[in-house]
């Protein structure tokens, strides 16, 4: 069987992430290099060049012998892409590497929230994702903790350690910094804030991971899969439902992963293949075709 | 002198007007809202009492035509000395926090902290003249600027950290803005009569002249205090009116609160918007100022005023600043998103994508008076007279659209009101009805601090 | 439209009679299929009860059972459960509860097992989705439906093409149709009778209705309404017992007028009638006590409502022919206040308002029916230019609990009944001096005067 | 090269995008004393009023171009988009064209917006048109056939001319040359999508809701000559066929973005009104032609959720044209808060789950400014299809 060397690239709202991987038919696959880049006010395009070239630096492998360049995520990001698969479908693959355990996801991005349902071969069964509200999602995260003078890789220790929840009664990711503001001068401390904060976003994404469906082990991917805190609240409020429902619910446990935030190019990389593989073996059959015709 | 009082607690600002039992407004005062709502209701309450001294100052001194034009200077100088005294207890809580904080031995801080100190007091008496260019009339924001610009210059040297420096201040304006303190009104009006006699806008005069002002003010300033303000009755209103620190009885709906005052300014207003921090509303009022419908849109920021403070967050720039910007854009860019959020997000890609920053701007102020307009199509549209409330009115760029829409419409003939101070509607309309109660022969309301006697006159 | 009236403190002999029908009917139903007795499922407007009792067929209404669970506070549940099964949020919630209420074993408001249909009859009047929710029981159930396509009265008028359209398929599907579940032929004779005594009971309805004109008025034409429409409306009309119960019901609100009281509320007998108003639209009921507590608190009593009327508009004069039976059944159906065209609704309205002389007017804008709810915002408009009455506007749903926001409509409800008040001169007229203002534009006014900042 | 299809499309979105409907005050100039009769989704019968002597003009609200701020005030929040942009278009003055509208029974909003156009055009001819539900030529057939007879007459009363049973027959000739013309695009579709993109076919259909049929039938004929024309390379997309916009459009630019996420649309039912009937139009021998456009409508009307189905089965005509077409799946989507259409989704799904038809389901607005949602949903399912393919 043939080895497939291939990239994913997920572009992002926020950040950059590419995956070099090399796979066989079957599925079985190996990370090569991963890199990942924010892509903060600069051009979209160079950010992507940049973050390709450095993980295909790392993997040692030249790029022309890749064999699928799939890219995910914003489509018109990657100009060089060789095919396009949309984030759900790559998360779910790339979650299901990392966690092979999970048969739901949920990709927390900076503009966007996903839960997804999938089957054994990481096949999209059901989703819902957040739409046009922020409240949910990264964005929101980071402007507190810009707000509150916190690197975003200090938020979710914070928000573990705390031992009291500062409630926030805003819906919305904007408003809530007047609550915010009002805690701050009431003096609360920023680890409670921050949970009060997390576990408001958690009871949305229990809601998302409820109407998508999701049964058993959940892989959370994204680049807020880093946040342990809040994936502690959703862990919370999940073990808190039992005892509110009426009915039986499917349980679940969310897990991470070092390396979630590139699991949408992980993903992308290894369907890239994958597909690569399925359209030679369908260029066979129509070559076998056309030979057995003539 | 008997008067009521409304109170307006937004989710920015905080608005108090004094009205007088014949229905004349003697007084308002502004603050920014605080977590702590008392105290935010309690700072504006003392504003307007001091406004309502100024009036009656004001007629006091009306015998003398010349008299008015001391007035500006006396304001001016009046201000300085409330910022004075706000900046003495602000270096005593810093002084307070520094001793009992781990930098209690690091003389360098305290040494830096001082001397920002004293220059923030001498850089701040030219901003206390008339026509300065101030950006806020709040303390936090006067003293914080000046604060923040000498740390900047102090940190550059190298003698202390800013973000130490910075950190001081944070915590102690918190503990400031939070800390009612009693105003005597008297003596610090005497205090400013001194000052403002010094002021530069009155050189070129005799000493005899001065002389026979200061005599002259300081009477006026007796006379004007003599009388006491007697509160008889208050009504609040305002964003989450379960936390209003008012008893039950004592509140009213903004929406009616809204209506009623901008009917009371504008007797032929029919419609009004009411566009503020966190909330845009929509209300028809009848020929009595009585509302019939409204439409209310909260919960979500897209549609309100801190739409636009987040748009300005984005790009860093003062609220002031976003109107006029926007005023110079050559078109208005659709933006499609709809979320806060999100239209920063676009307006971010837009930006790098090389678009002008004034037609998104464009573009995002023809959104926000978008929605308005179609939650106003919904409460029943716009009929003949139309008033535009709330802070949002500060904004031209957001005027500006709004009369072309309305005119786009609802035609031309409308008459559309924006009064300079529209922010106080929602405090006149409560005022309205706590004069109501003092019509009725409802016993006086509650009165609403613990601490009523803050006036010390 | 309920068997529930245990809230009034004392029951008049009419409510008892009204809960004994009801009771024998689902216990009728309960038995229906060891009895033998066909059942046949169809809706409010434009049924032709007659036809089923004379074939000895039993009526099952699913929108009345879907009101019932509202009230029971049921309907939450079974919209769950439709929505689970894959139906929209935005659809009518009758449907869902209606739905959900058979995917979770069918229990009927009595808690008896209700019987599945032998035959759906689609009467397809004055609401576009009666057609959707018989074709998704269809799948349900798996049993036959029959089509009565009632057209719409745009013009306020009734054609002789639409009755036409109407009796023929009522001759010719709708009769051989039920003839066949009830494996028996229709018996003219007993029809005729039918529809003799629907037209008595529709006398002692109107002369109810027409009660209200009284002041005090003697009945809530709305809340109180529905309990009286219950029987004609249902499976009642055209038997004995809707004969008696109306008579009965007549000579009781009769006595009230006598003896100058006003009407009965959840909290006894309203004392004091402050304001008169007619209501458009559907009540909500998964609140419906808490809802009429909003009015009947503040002294405000409805003298008349159109939702009262979906069942059939007797008080313009429509009464059931047994000379003529199958040509007044297609009558029937074309008259009901949903199969009006929005001009011919608002006539009626602003007859409703001067005729029941009216202080203002309420709309509830119910989420799940576009039948009565599109266009009620420009109702509202028209009516307060032609009359002149306040109107007022409130939103909530049938039985979704999610779309019924106490605070909101309470909220609502109170500063329409402030506007009345206010129209009357003793509102919280401004004090206050008026000034006019100046041209069009940026009108200012001289604030210094006002007290300035310092 | 320039693609000379491509400049027809550009035409046909130039008559759509006209929403003063200058191509109708151009028609109406040139034929004087003819009137103009705009039509609300989705069927009335078009030859009828082309045969009095009247240009019907199909309307299809106000698509994401317009700022609705007055249509907004008629309607709850809870109520579909297209009433409100066409009042809103209505009260702007873009509809001073047209001498009157035809309301046709398709659901409650649309009837009770009927009513509403009495109210606030009192001046305008509005005609309520009740299609009939019960399909038995004596009965329903001939219930239609007065209702067609009234409207002609009331349209004869404001200036129309009287029907005429040649005139009648030489439209319903016209009318069944565009339908066989439009199936022929359908057909093109179906063998070569990558040949004819569904958004261009969209637009070529579309503009011919305020055109005379003749003219219409020349430009969709020009259209596919100049389609057959095209030198294009197949792409791997997956074919769907996507139902339930009958009646509100989805806003043009989420067309595009269905397709720029690996759909190719065989098959679908925008603007169904334009293709009601299944084939030609019959009439027979001696026949009024009344009778005929009639006994189209009962027999050979497409199943969609305004029609009663009678004893058929919820959702398995469309899985016949799903094999048909050859599609791998079906996309629905329909009207935010569109009761039809949304009542019919979970039967349609159960028909298409048992049948093994990959499907999705999302909502749109015809003013929809954002598609990431139903972009990403419609890429996962279009990933879905390609990689693992139906049988799954
Ligand atoms: N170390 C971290 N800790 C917490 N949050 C993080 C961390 N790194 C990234 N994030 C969050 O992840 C978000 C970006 O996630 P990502 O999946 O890359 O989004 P997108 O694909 O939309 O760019 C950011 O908004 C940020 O809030
Ligand atoms: N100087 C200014 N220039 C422009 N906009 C302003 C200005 N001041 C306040 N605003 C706007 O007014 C809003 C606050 O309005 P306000 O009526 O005080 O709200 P609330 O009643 O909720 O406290 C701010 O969010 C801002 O958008
Ligand atoms: S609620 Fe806040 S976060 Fe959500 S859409 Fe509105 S502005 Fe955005
Ligand atoms: S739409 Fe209205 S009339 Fe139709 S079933 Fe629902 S509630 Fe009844
Ligand atoms: S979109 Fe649906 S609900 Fe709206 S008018 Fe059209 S068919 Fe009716």
């Amino acid at each position: 069987m043939n080895i497939h060397l291939s990239a994913g690239i997920d572009a992002g709202s926020s950040s950059i992430k590419v995956a070099v991987t090399k796979s066989r038919a079957g599925g079985e696959a190996e990370i090569l290099s991963t890199a990942v880049q924010r892509i903060r006010r600069r051009n979209v395009f160079d950010v992507v060049k940049a973050t390709f070239d450095e993980a295909c630096a790392t993997a040692k492998v030249a790029p022309e012998n890749l064999c699928y360049v799939a890219s995910t995520g914003d489509v018109d990001a990657v100009s060089f892409a060789t095919g396009h698969f949309y984030g759900m479908t790559t998360h779910a693959r790339g979650a299901l590497y990392l966690l092979p355990e999970a048969r739901a996801v949920l990709d927390l991005g900076a503009l966007h929230a996903r839960a997804i349902r999938m089957d054994v071969r990481g096949k999209v069964l059901g989703h819902r994702m957040t739409s046009q509200c922020a409240s949910g999602t990264g964005q929101f995260l980071e402007n507190i903790a810009r707000y509150l003078g916190v690197p975003l890789a200090d938020v979710g220790q914070l928000s573990r350690e705390s031992k009291q929840v500062e409630e926030v009664s805003s819906v919305c990711a904007v408003l809530a910094e007047t609550d915010v503001i009002n805690m701050v001068s009431r003096g609360s401390t920023t680890g409670d804030i921050l949970r009060g904060i997390h576990l408001s976003i958690a009871s949305r994404l229990v809601r998302l991971l409820r109407a998508a469906g999701a049964d058993g082990v959940v892989a959370v991917t994204g680049g807020l899969a880093h946040d342990i805190g809040l994936v502690a609240s959703v862990e919370e409020l999940l073990g808190e439902e039992p005892a509110r429902a009426k009915k039986p619910m499917p349980k679940l446990h969310v897990r991470t992963h070092p390396m979630s935030m590139v699991a949408g190019a992980l993903g992308a990389a290894m369907l890239g293949a994958f597909r690569y593989d399925q359209i030679e073996r369908r260029k066979q059959r129509v070559g076998a075709q056309t030979a057995s015709a003539i | 002198m008997r008067c009521v009082l409304g109170i307006d607690l937004g989710s920015t600002t905080t608005k108090a007007v004094m009205i007088d039992e014949s229905g004349r407004m003697l007084g308002k005062g502004i603050t920014n809202s605080r977590s702590n709502y008392e105290v935010a209701c309690a700072v504006a309450r003392i504003e307007a009492h001091t406004a309502a001294r100024f009036d009656m100052l004001e007629r006091a001194l009306s015998y003398d035509p010349s008299a008015k034009a001391w007035l500006v200077p006396l304001r001016e100088a009046f201000r300085f000395e409330l910022f004075l005294d706000d900046l003495v207890d602000l270096r005593a809580t810093i002084a307070t926090n520094l001793e009992g904080s781990p930098y209690a031995d690091n003389k360098a801080l305290a040494r830096a902290v001082t001397s920002v100190l004293d220059s923030v007091q001498e850089n701040a008496a030219d901003l206390f003249v008339a026509g300065a260019p101030r950006r806020s009339d709040f303390f936090r924001d006067i003293a914080g600027a000046l604060f923040v610009a000498e740390a900047e210059s102090l940190a550059r040297v190298g003698v202390v950290p800013f973000e130490s420096l910075v950190g001081l201040y944070d915590r102690a304006i918190l503990e400031v803005e939070t800390r009612l303190r009693p105003r005597d009104t008297k003596s610090l009006l005497l205090r400013a009569v001194a000052r403002s006699v010094k002021m530069p806008e009155l050189d070129g005069t005799s000493a005899q002249q001065h002389q026979r002002m200061v005599q002259m003010l300081e009477h006026a300033v007796c006379e004007a205090t003599k009388e006491q303000i007697l509160e008889i009755a208050v009504v609040g209103t305002g964003y989450g009116r379960q936390t209003l620190p008012f008893p039950k009885e004592a509140v009213r709906s903004e929406i009616l609160c809204h209506g009623r005052g901008a009917h009371r300014v504008f007797p032929g207003t029919r419609t009004v918007l009411d566009i503020g921090g966190q909330d845009t509303k929509a209300i028809q009022v009848d020929d009595h100022g009585v509302v019939t419908s409204f439409q209310m849109n909260d919960r979500c920021a897209a549609g309100c005023g801190r739409y636009l403070g987040y748009i300005a967050d984005e790009l860093g720039l003062g609220l002031h600043e976003l109107g006029p910007l926007a005023l110079s854009a050559k078109k208005a860019i659709k933006v499609n998103s709809t979320c806060t959020v999100f239209a920063g997000a676009e307006l971010r890609e837009r930006l790098s994508l090389g678009q002008r920053r004034e037609d998104i701007l464009a573009g995002l102020h023809r959104a926000i008076i978008l929605r308005a307009m179609s939650l106003l199509a919904r409460s029943g549209g716009v009929k003949t007279e139309f008033t535009f409330t709330g802070g949002v009115c500060n904004n031209a760029m957001a005027t500006k659209v709004l009369r072309e829409l309305v005119d786009e419409n609802y035609g031309t003939d409308i008459q559309l009101n924006i009064h300079p101070d529209s922010i106080y509607m929602g405090a006149l309309g409560a005022g309205l009805f706590a004069l109501d109660a003092l019509a009725g022969d409802i016993p006086p309301l509650p009165a609403f601090v613990r601490d009523t006697r803050m006036e010390a006159t | 439209m309920s068997e529930q009236v245990d809230s009034h403190d004392q029951k008049d002999k009419s409510q008892q009679t009204q809960k004994r029908m009801i009771g024998e009917h689902f216990d009728k139903l309960a038995r229906a299929k060891e009895d033998g007795k066909k059942v046949v499922y169809t809706f409010v407007p434009g049924n032709v009860t007659e036809l089923l009792g004379a074939l000895d067929l039993l009526p099952v209404l699913p929108e009345i059972n879907a009101l019932q669970s509202g009230m029971r506070k049921r309907s939450a549940g079974y919209i769950a459960e439709a929505e689970k099964a894959g139906h929209s949020e935005d659809v009518c919630t009758y449907v869902k509860c209606d739905v959900g209420m058979q995917k979770s074993g069918n229990i009927g408001p009595t808690g008896t097992k209700l019987p599945d249909p032998d035959l759906l009859l689609l009467s397809y009047t004055g609401c576009f989705t009666f057609m959707k929710w018989f074709e998704i029981l269809k799948q349900e159930y798996n049993c036959p439906v029959v089509m009565l396509h009632v057209p719409y009265q745009t013009e306020g008028n009734i054609t002789p093409e639409m009755r036409d359209y109407v009796t023929s398929q009522l001759e010719r599907n709708v009769i051989p149709a039920l003839e066949k579940v009830a494996g028996k032929k229709l018996d003219r004779d007993a029809l005729a009778h039918r529809m003799q005594l629907s037209a008595k009971a529709e006398e002692d309805l109107v002369a109810v209705w027409e009660s209200a004109k009284h002041r005090p008025s003697p009945i809530d034409g709305y809340f109180g309404g529905v309990y009286y429409v219950g029987p004609i409306f249902s499976s009642f009309r055209g038997s004995e017992d809707a004969v008696t119960y109306y008579r009965e019901l007549r000579e009781e609100v009769e006595q009230r007028v006598r003896e100058g009281r006003g009407p009965m509320t959840p909290d006894g007998e309203q004392k004091q009638e402050k304001y008169r108003l007619v209501v458009e639209g559907p009540p909500n009921w998964t609140s419906f006590h808490d809802f009429w507590r909003m009015f009947s608190k503040e002294g405000a009593t409805v003298v008349s409502s159109t939702y009262t009327r979906v069942g059939g508009l007797y008080d313009t004069g429509f009464r059931h022919d047994y000379r003529r039976p199958i040509d007044s059944l297609a009558d029937y159906c074309l008259g009901c206040y949903t199969n009006l065209g929005l001009p011919t609704r608002l006539d009626l309205l602003e007859r409703y308002i001067k005729d029941y002389q009216a202080d203002g007017f309420l709309v509830n804008s119910v989420k799940s029916c576009n039948s009565f709810s599109v266009g009620q915002l420009l109702m509202l408009r028209k009516l307060e230019e032609r009359t002149g009455v306040p109107g007022g506007f409130i939103e909530s749903d049938l039985v979704d609990p999610r779309y019924f926001g106490k605070a909101n409509i309470e909220n609502r409800i109170q500063s329409f009944l402030q506007v009345l008040e206010a129209r009357r001169g003793k509102g919280p007229g401004d004090p206050l001096p008026k000034r006019s203002e100046g041209k069009r534009a940026l009108t200012l006014i001289d604030d210094q005067k006002a007290g300035g900042l310092p | 090269m320039t693609d000379p299809a491509f400049a027809l499309v550009e035409r046909a979105h130039s008559i759509v995008d006209d929403r003063k409907l200058s191509t109708v005050a151009h028609w109406k100039d040139n034929h004087l004393g003819g009137l103009a009769i705009g039509h609300m989704p989705i069927y009335v019968p078009r030859p009828l009023i082309e045969a009095i002597g009247c240009l019907p003009v199909a309307l299809f609200g106000g698509g994401d171009a317009i700022d609705i701020i007055r249509g907004d005030s008629y309607f709850q929040s809870y109520i579909c988009h297209i009433p409100r942009s066409t009042v809103e278009l209505a009260l702007s003055g873009d509809f001073d064209a047209l001498d009157g509208v035809l309301f046709p029974s398709i659901c409650d909003v649309i009837r009770n917006l009927g009513g509403m156009w009495r109210m606030l055009f009192p001046k305008a001819y509005t005609a309520y048109v009740d299609l009939p539900q019960n399909f038995d030529r004596d009965i329903g057939g001939k219930f239609y056939v007065l209702e067609m007879r009234r409207i002609a007459r009331e349209l004869q009363e404001r200036g129309a001319q009287p029907l005429d049973p040649d005139a009648l027959r030489e439209c319903i000739a016209l009318e069944n040359e565009r339908r066989a013309v439009i199936a022929e695009l359908d057909a093109l579709r179906r063998a070569e999508p990558w040949r004819v993109k569904a958004s261009e076919a969209y637009l070529i259909v579309r503009a011919g809701g305020a055109m005379e049929t003749k003219s219409h039938t020349l430009l969709l004929r020009e259209f596919i000559t100049a389609v057959q024309q095209r030198t294009v390379r197949p792409i791997d997309n997956v074919r769907v066929v996507l139902v339930g916009s009958f009646c509100e459009q989805p806003p043009f630019a989420l067309i595009r973005a269905l397709e720029k996420s690996g759909c190719d649309i065989v098959d679908d039912d925008f603007q169904l009104g334009m293709r009601m009937i299944d084939g030609p139009i019959e009439i027979a021998e001696g026949e009024d032609p009344l009778d005929a456009l009639a006994r189209a409508y009962l027999d050979k009307g497409q199943e969609t959720a305004s029609r009663y189905i009678g004893d058929l089965i919820k959702g398995a005509s469309l899985v016949r044209r799903v094999k048909e077409c050859n599609a791998d799946g079906v996309i629905f989507a329909a009207a935010s808060f569109c009761d039809p259409a949304l009542l019919d989704q979970p039967m349609i799904e159960a028909a298409l789950t048992k049948a093994s038809v990959p499907h999705t389901s999302f909502k749109f607005a015809e003013n929809l400014g954002q598609f990431s949602v139903i972009r990403e949903q419609a890429g996962a399912f279009s990933d879905a299809v390609k990689l693992w393919g139906a049988a799954s």
